[in-house]
């Protein structure tokens, strides 16, 4: 079926709004069922976009291409390839998920649901958009709702936090603005017309010197996302004072902008550049994998610890782009889902604990598993998936990755690999003080898994298996693309000038 | 012989620069205000000069307008001085600082 | 039936989920459930393993295409299964052992609340297991490697309100971890150097070596090794198993007896190739075994904890299967672990009865006599104990003491003699728990209860199978089950150095006899106060012994202490240092910012001074260009 | 024998009008002081309306001087114009309510307010530096009195601050025009223009005295160093004058400078660049820091709108139709955010007792979603985050700097921004996250939030589809030689 699938995507969020905004008296129950309808409606075009996505396509599909405001060639130019198609599906998918694990909140779900509707369309658009301004646009865009959620909903240093991620994300896409801005001069300098379009920006030949430069000021933007190590201390606080669903988007979704930007924006338009500074980068990614995974084990707050894992993780996924194996991208973006899943689940499910318990030090609670098994399992289910379990989705991305690095640096791979058994050590030695060991009176009484959380977690935990064990569907959307990138890549000689990279389709055609 | 430019226009500097020193360096409002008027007039004499100098009127149809304005900012400013004294009891400037940080 | 091997795996896994999500409802039927499954694909494999026997030796390789799991870059992993000789002993070992325990376990677990998740465990376990064996690369193989190590982890800590089971758990996870991350990478060196998962590829067909250079089979023999030892808590990785005892004995018995640990073996026969090539890594096994063989049997006789003492005991005799691999013995070190299954296990449900009868009672020094209320175990752990120590005619003397008789054929003097040693200290040990426990006068109060007839059933016939399988496996000159296993492992070249045969097996007797006397030189009922007391009397030898020469203790304090205090160092660094600096500029700023009011003083003539120190500053930068 | 001047009065029709109506309204507020100020209101508000449409009509003209050379008719005074009409109103409507509420007559204020918009008026439209300081000093004298108008303690402090301060300003002014006249001797734009391409000119005493013009006008829109005012003022004048003054003197002094920067001394881009980047770059890091540590909203926005010139600046270092284009986008939507900002504070303040510490807008997200909603899109304007029409303009004033090739200055901007967010979301924050304390003294009445919501329209709207307007200010951005 032939539709504007990813304006569509994009959009399809916001129906909801109009009645959240101007319906002031709606009540709370109703104002939650709005909002989890909106976020099933943007899953249900996503679907269809995932239809409509032809399989073994390097380029970019279902462009839509409309000029915006002409006179700074600002154009609303969207398209989906193996990079995105999947970033778009798991945030469709987890956003749902997320709002309906939110159904506790009790003051203020109207504008909650607005909030988080609005969120879910700029987090979308910022996948989808091919137009460095757009891009920008959607990438500032979605800091303040998040800010918001985290601030007003949060706990009790939740506006601490909430700055900390704000203005450290800002202090990122600042370098990032400039290097738009640069480029788009630069554009005109040499097109004649300056443009931010993405496959145009391509064409744009840049001086080594300028190349390295602008590199960095992307770079930056996007490691602060990330978050690279050592820019990474706003994501534990902001993980651990978010609310449950803030933690939840945060970091299976918003944190992927980083890696994603690196992927879509970095490799393409500076090649050299990449190359120049891949070695460098893959240490930093491993540094974070290794700090990160020592540092989480030491914490007393179980957020915070799966927060620092999320470094750990997130550093794998950055090693895995700058190795440039087609192996070691395959599994980046494998890995960005998976790690959207596994530590998604993980925030919801102690959630689920929290609500129950209202306290997230670790020595408060223990013996849990004896009281609430069917929560217990669920938190074993995602800690062995994000302890990359094979049979489970992360060891695949996680796999692919090592494997990829594996082939390109062997001293790199097997020091992140130790990343593999730290995981194993936080992971379960938490697991151990919080869910087992004799059970705490005080938790005498706390209820298990109701049907509704149940019917929360089990969609993940589908996810999680047939990623798992059957990747196949994905890797082959995504191994296209992947391949491509990687190829131009590695084809480029540090310190030469880079041929333009060719695109086998889509890129520059009118949208519907 | 005529006077060679330079003089007037340092005259009207040192002028200019002698009512800044004031504006800097009073305390009462209204002197501070004379000061202003000082540097305006300098700034006169300037403009005629440079009209004798170009041979054109402009500069001097300017100074004009300058003394009507300097005249028009008397009126206004001496009548924002008052009210200020009527409220504080004094022209001190260096005591209107309730406003500060 | 061989295309049907997909259902041995399939069908426990099935049972499993039904067992974890609905086992509460099942009650007592889920005990049935998982022991029905198992059959099921018992026969499934004893189905495979006849329709293999019916085809010639030749084409004993049969590869099942089941799917496509990972294809990405060049790189592409496949869940086909192989049946080979091989596989098809390990399922058989797995599914038959495992069935006779699961029928075991459902009388051990009947006052067990959640049985459902017990026996859920379980077969999943068996189904990670079959996977492990069955696998036709070395991706799958490591998903069974890293799920049964997953089912260890849940069973150890099944009774996870025990702090000790917890840590347990995670101390054998963790540990074995350590391995399971060097046969990763051993992984990606294989697919670096061959360019794939698959066996075939990699382990070439048999009798043609791949071709690769000795120097990277060393390595990726090596990494291999290292995940073997972590699973087979071999030296220097062991130190996990004596805690895993704190699981449910059936799972002692089942998964740190007779499969799981067995894995590591297994691993090292299937790619013996690659180690044949490279010397190093052969001996390498070979010496890491009999270590182990060694450490161990010493070890087992400082503890006092009747499963401490097997799980040691087990450690020991994986040990003589390291070292018949590494000698190049592969079909031997199959044998043993075929027999070792039926034996072990039998000790250990033995224990479990022990510990049923007597409430979780397991220390030796509060048990004795036990052959007067519990005569059926009594005589059940005695045959288990006889098949161990290795007298003809039991399955010990046609698996391990063969292992030291190729040895000394092979000349390897040194594998003979201190492998001699080790049977002798095995004997020594097995006898010492039989001695201590089940005869002498009662040391425990009250009255053990002897065992249900379904808890026996199995028992018995896992005796059978300990007093004769060897036997049954090695009847002809070079063993029958040698010749099958032979397309895999290739033949065991048997040399010709050394004493004779006749010589070796009366050696072989007598030191047996020799650990048995010593034994109850030292444990006979009346030298009860003596052995008890002998801690008092030599602490710094029972410590020795009892802490295994204190290896656990030094992980202990590595990690414990200096690992802590590194990991806490780390962590103030990045709260201080990192973060600190960032929260260090927001600081700053709003210092900087609320120095304002000095000069923003609120006096007018101090702003005309700024302003016009702009315009003069403005004036000179003009001037300055121009 | 000089001909007669010919009179074009048409030109200057806008500037009449008010005038005109600033003139009635005086009178009838001189004989009239304690009427009922609504028909002030109406004539107000009709001025306005006559004085845009009368710049619309002069839209398509065909752009020119008049007068003898002494105003232009082009499309840059006819936006400016029509902008001004806008913030006029808003200012209008917002003292009517101002001095409604506090039953204060104050009458001459709509007079005032059409002197200020006239001179206003004629400054966008000035073709000559000695109208540009004839307009300068009307619109300031206007100010003066508007910042004193209720007579309490702090607007009579302000009101004399600003006066000796605008005063001190002037005459450095009038002594660059007068420098520039002497380096030229001509005081008209185009003829400044002219002479500096030519070589007829004095170059270095035309730097001079451009800079010192720059002085002079940089204090009426509050640039570092000559910002110091502002704060005092800002706080201290009633809140709708400090609306009206904060968004209307900067649309109309930025104008005059693009004539002045863009047109006079086109000339000398190469050699004044510079001192604007370094201006520029001092505004905006000085007004953010010390907005920081701020703890009365009406101060913050004061500092803010330091800063706020600083970006204005950064768009005169591109010489060209898009740097004027982007300096006008940020003007407007500007104005549009800061009068609404300083509207909303003005109904939290309580009345001419101006209480605006941080302490009244705590919780008010709770208390009165609908002024807080209103306040919060202003400030995320101003922070510059999307989807808001400071987003946009931050942009197009940093790529035109990025254009003129200042990318430091653009590196700085950039990361004042982030500064600026820290701010202006203090307030949000202090708004939705934290619990109300003390009982709920916001303004109640519903007609000022609902003429708020057009500039929180316009500013949400600008900041999704630039492309309505930005097409007329690039027209506006032709400039006649």
């Amino acid at each position: 079926m032939d539709a504007p699938w990813l304006t569509l995507v994009i959009v399809s969020p916001l129906a909801g709004l109009p009645v959240l905004l101007l319906w002031r008296s709606i009540s709370d129950e109703a104002a939650r069922w709005v909002g989890l309808a909106a976020a099933l409606a943007a899953f249900a075009v996503s679907i269809g976009m995932l239809a409509n996505f032809q399989t073994g396509e390097a380029g970019f599909q279902l462009v839509s291409k409309h000029p915006w405001v002409e006179s700074v060639g600002l154009t609303w130019f969207l398209g989906v390839d193996g990079f995105s198609v999947w970033l778009v599906m798991v945030t469709t998918f987890m956003f749902p998920i997320a709002i309906a694990a939110s159904w506790k909140v009790d003051h203020q779900v109207r504008r909650y649901m607005a909030m988080a509707l609005f969120l879910e369309t700029v987090i979308l658009g910022a996948f989808l958009s091919l137009d460095l301004l757009l891009f920008f646009l959607f990438f500032e865009a979605l800091l303040f709702p998040m800010y918001y959620i985290i601030g007003v909903w949060g706990s009790k240093r939740r506006i601490y936090a909430a700055t900390k991620f704000l203005l450290y994300t800002m202090f990122g896409s600042a370098f990032l603005l400039v290097g738009i801005l640069w480029l788009y001069i630069e554009s005109g300098n040499q097109l004649g017309k300056a443009t931010f379009d993405l496959t145009v920006l391509e064409q744009v030949r840049l001086s080594t010197e300028a190349g390295r430069w602008l590199f960095l000021a992307f770079f930056v933007g996007f490691a602060v996302k990330v978050p690279v190590w050592p820019l990474h201390t706003w994501l534990p606080d902001a993980h651990t004072e978010a609310p449950t669903k803030g933690s939840v988007v945060l970091a299976a979704i918003l944190l992927k902008t980083g890696p994603y930007g690196m992927l879509r924006f970095n490799l393409d338009l500076f090649p050299e550049a990449s190359r120049y500074f891949a070695d460098a980068i893959m240490v930093l990614a491993v540094v974070g994998i290794i700090y990160g995974a020592i540092v989480a084990m030491m914490q007393r707050d179980i957020k915070r610890l799966i927060a620092y894992s999320s470094v750990s993780h997130m550093g794998l996924i950055v090693l895995g782009i700058f190795a440039f194996s087609a192996e070691s991208m395959d599994g980046a973006v494998l890995q960005m889902v998976n790690h959207g899943l596994s530590t998604g689940m993980l925030f919801l499910v102690f959630g689920m604990l929290y609500e129950r318990t209202h306290t997230r030090e670790i020595s408060d609670l223990g013996g849990i598993v004896q009281i609430t098994p069917w929560l217990a399992g669920a938190y074993v289910v995602a800690m062995f998936s994000s302890i990359g379990l094979p049979g489970l989705n992360n060891f695949v991305g996680e796999f692919l990755v090592l494997l990829g690095t594996f082939s390109v640096d062997r001293v790199l791979a097997s020091i992140a690999i130790l990343g593999v058994i730290l995981s194993a050590i936080y992971m379960l030695w938490s697991y151990q003080r919080t869910f087992q060991g004799p059970a705490k009176e005080r938790w005498g009484t706390l209820r298990d898994l109701s049907w509704r959380e149940g019917a929360i977690v089990a969609p993940i935990v589908v996810a999680m298996l047939w990623i798992g064990l059957q990747p196949g569907p994905m890797l082959e959307r995504l191994r296209p693309t992947s391949e491509l990138v990687s190829e131009r890549i590695r084809t480029v000689q540090v310190g030469e000038a880079v041929e333009p990279l060719a695109r086998t389709s889509g890129a520059g055609e009118e949208g519907p | 012989m005529r006077t060679p430019i330079a003089y007037f226009l340092l005259l009207s500097a040192i002028l200019f620069a002698l009512g800044s020193a004031s504006v800097l360096l009073r305390r009462n409002a209204l002197r501070i205000f004379m000061g202003v008027e000082l540097q305006l007039n300098a700034v006169n004499l300037t403009l005629v000069a440079f009209s004798r100098m170009h041979l054109e009127l402009d500069g001097q149809i300017l100074a004009f307008f300058s003394m009507v304005v300097a005249a028009a900012e008397v009126v206004v400013g001496l009548a924002i001085i008052v009210a200020v004294f009527r409220r504080t009891g004094t022209a001190d400037v260096d005591r209107a600082d309730v406003l500060r940080g | 039936m061989i295309d049907l091997i997909g259902l041995a795996i399939a069908i426990p896994l099935v049972a499993a989920g039904v067992n974890m999500l609905v086992g509460a409802r099942l009650g007592r039927y889920a005990g049935w459930l998982a022991t029905g499954a198992m059959a099921a694909s018992f026969a499934i494999a004893l189905g495979a393993l006849l329709d293999l026997l019916s085809l010639p030796a030749g084409d004993r390789t049969q590869v099942v295409t089941v799917a496509e799991w990972i294809r990405a870059g060049a790189a592409t992993v496949t869940l086909d299964l192989r049946v080979d000789p091989l596989s098809i002993t390990m399922a058989m070992v797995v599914t038959g052992v495992g069935s006779l325990i699961h029928l075991y376990a459902i009388g051990y677990m009947e006052h067990d609340p959640r049985p459902g998740r017990f026996f859920g465990y379980m077969n999943l376990f068996c189904a990670f297991m079959l996977a492990l064996v069955l696998a036709n690369d070395f991706v799958l193989l490591y998903l069974g490697w890293e799920g049964v190590g997953l089912c260890s982890y849940l069973l150890i800590g099944f009774w996870s309100d025990r702090p000790e089971a917890a840590s347990a758990a995670k101390k054998a996870f963790i540990t074995t971890r350590v391995g399971d991350v060097m046969l990763l990478l051993g992984l990606f060196a294989i697919w670096i150097h061959f360019g794939s998962f698959d066996f075939d590829t990699v382990l070439g067909a048999e009798g043609s070596l791949p071709e690769i250079a000795t120097g990277t089979a060393t390595a990726i023999s090596l990494l291999m090794l290292g995940g073997a030892v972590g699973k087979s808590a071999q030296l220097p990785l062991h130190v996990w198993l004596p805690d895993a005892m704190a699981g449910p004995t059936p799972v002692s018995a089942l998964i740190h007896a007779a499969t799981m640990v067995t894995a590591g073996v297994y691993l090292v026969v299937r790619t013996h190739v690659l180690f044949e090539i490279s010397e190093i890594a052969l001996t390498v096994v070979a010496v890491i075994g009999l270590a182990g063989a060694l450490y161990a049997g010493f070890a087992s006789l400082g503890q006092y904890d009747m499963k401490r003492a097997l799980a040691y005991s087990t450690m020991s005799q994986l040990g003589f299967m390291f070292l018949a691999a590494g000698l190049g013995f592969s079909a031997v070190a199959i044998s043993l672990l075929v027999a070792h299954a039926f034996y072990k296990a039998l000790l250990f449900l033995t224990s479990g009865n022990v510990m049923h009868g007597l409430h979780d009672e397991i220390d030796v020094r509060r048990l004795g006599g036990l052959v007067r209320d519990m005569p059926w175990t009594a005589a059940l752990f005695a045959v288990g104990a006889l098949a161990l120590s290795g007298l003809p005619p039991f399955s010990g003397y046609f698996t391990k003491d063969a292992i030291l008789e190729l040895a000394s054929h092979d000349g390897e003097v040194w594998a003979y003699v201190l492998g001699s040693l080790g049977a002798l200290v095995s004997a020594w040990y097995i006898a010492r728990l039989f001695f201590t426990a089940f005869i002498g006068d009662r040391r425990y109060e009250g009255r053990a209860h002897e065992a249900s007839t379904l808890m026996r059933a199995p028992l018995v016939v896992l005796a059978i199978g300990a007093l004769f399988a060897g036997m049954w496996l090695a009847l002809t000159p070079d063993g029958r089950l040698a010749t099958f296993l032979e397309p895999v492992v290739g033949t065991v070249a048997e040399g010709h150095a050394g004493p004779s045969a006749q010589v070796l097996v009366a050696i072989s007797v007598v030191l047996t006899l020799l650990g048995i006397a010593i034994a109850w030189r030292l444990y006979r009922p009346a030298a009860a106060e003596r052995w008890i007391s002998f801690p008092e009397r030599e602490p710094g030898l029972a410590g020795a012994l009892g802490h295994a020469f204190y290896i656990d203790d030094l992980y202990a304090w590595i990690v414990g202490t200096v690992g802590l205090r590194g990991a806490a160092a780390l962590e103030g660094f990045d709260r201080i240092v990192v973060d600190g600096a960032v929260n260090g500029v927001g600081r700053l700023a709003v210092r900087l910012s609320g120095l304002a009011p000095i000069w923003q003083s609120g006096k007018v003539r101090r702003y005309a001074l700024s302003f016009l120190a702009g315009g003069v500053a403005l004036l000179v930068f003009a001037v300055v260009r121009v | 024998m000089i001909d007669p001047p010919r009179v074009e009065l048409w030109a200057i029709l806008p500037v009449l009008i008010l005038f005109g109506g600033a003139v009635i309204a005086l009178v009838g507020s001189a004989f009239a002081r304690r009427a009922d100020q609504a028909p002030f209101v109406f004539l107000t508000l009709a001025a306005l309306a006559a004085a845009a449409a009368s710049a619309l009509w002069l839209w398509n003209r065909e752009p020119t001087t008049a007068l003898e050379g002494m105003v232009s008719v082009d499309r840059l005074a006819v936006v400016a114009t029509l902008t001004l009409c806008g913030v006029g109103a808003f200012g209008a409507y917002l003292g009517y309510h101002y001095f409604e509420r506090d039953e204060l007559r104050r009458n001459e204020f709509y007079a005032l307010l059409l002197f200020a918009l006239g001179g206003m008026a004629l400054l966008v439209a000035a073709a000559d530096l000695i109208v540009v300081f004839l307009a300068i000093e009307v619109l300031s004298l206007s100010l003066y009195v508007l910042t004193a108008l209720t007579f309490r303690r702090g607007p009579t402090e302000a009101s004399l601050k600003y006066f000796l301060l605008g005063a001190f300003a002037s005459a450095f002014l009038l002594y660059g025009v007068a420098i520039s006249y002497g380096a030229v001797a001509t005081t008209s734009i185009q003829g400044l223009a002219r002479g500096l391409a030519g070589t007829t000119g004095d170059q270095s005493l035309a730097i001079a005295g451009a800079l010192l013009i720059v002085v002079g006008l940089g204090f009426k829109v509050s640039l570092v160093p000559f910002h110091m005012w502002a704060p005092d003022v800002y706080q201290g004048a009633p809140s709708p004058v400090t609306a009206f003054m904060s968004a209307a003197t900067k649309v109309a002094v930025f104008v005059a400078l693009i004539r002045v920067l863009h047109v006079a001394f086109v000339g000398l881009q190469w050699d004044l660049g510079p001192a604007i980047a370094a201006l520029s770059a001092a505004s905006m890091v000085v007004g953010s820091v010390l907005a920081m540590a701020q703890t009365d909203v009406k101060r913050l926005l004061a500092y803010s709108s330091v800063a706020q010139a600083g970006y204005i600046l950064s768009a005169f270092v591109a010489p060209d139709r898009d740097g004027i284009a982007a300096a006008l986008f940020y003007v407007v939507s500007y104005a549009a955010a800061v009068i609404g900002a300083f509207g909303v504070v003005m109904l939290v303040s309580g009345g001419v007792r101006e209480q605006t510490g941080f302490e009244r807008f705590r919780g008010l997200g709770r208390r009165r979603p609908g002024l807080s909603a209103l306040l919060t899109i202003f400030l995320l304007s101003l922070a510059g985050i999307p989807p808001t029409a400071g987003f946009v303009a931050k942009v197009f004033v940093l790529g035109a700097a990025t254009r003129a090739g200042y990318w430091p200055l653009v590196l700085i901007g950039a990361l004042a921004g982030v500064v600026g967010a820290f701010y202006y979301l203090r307030i949000v924050a202090l708004m939705a996250m934290r619990e109300p304390e003390g009982d709920d003294v916001a303004d109640p009445s519903p007609l000022p939030r609902l003429v708020l919501a057009v500039p929180a329209a316009a500013v949400v709207v600008l900041g999704i589809v630039p492309g309505v307007i930005v097409p007329v200010l690039r027209e506006a951005g032709v400039l006649t030689w």
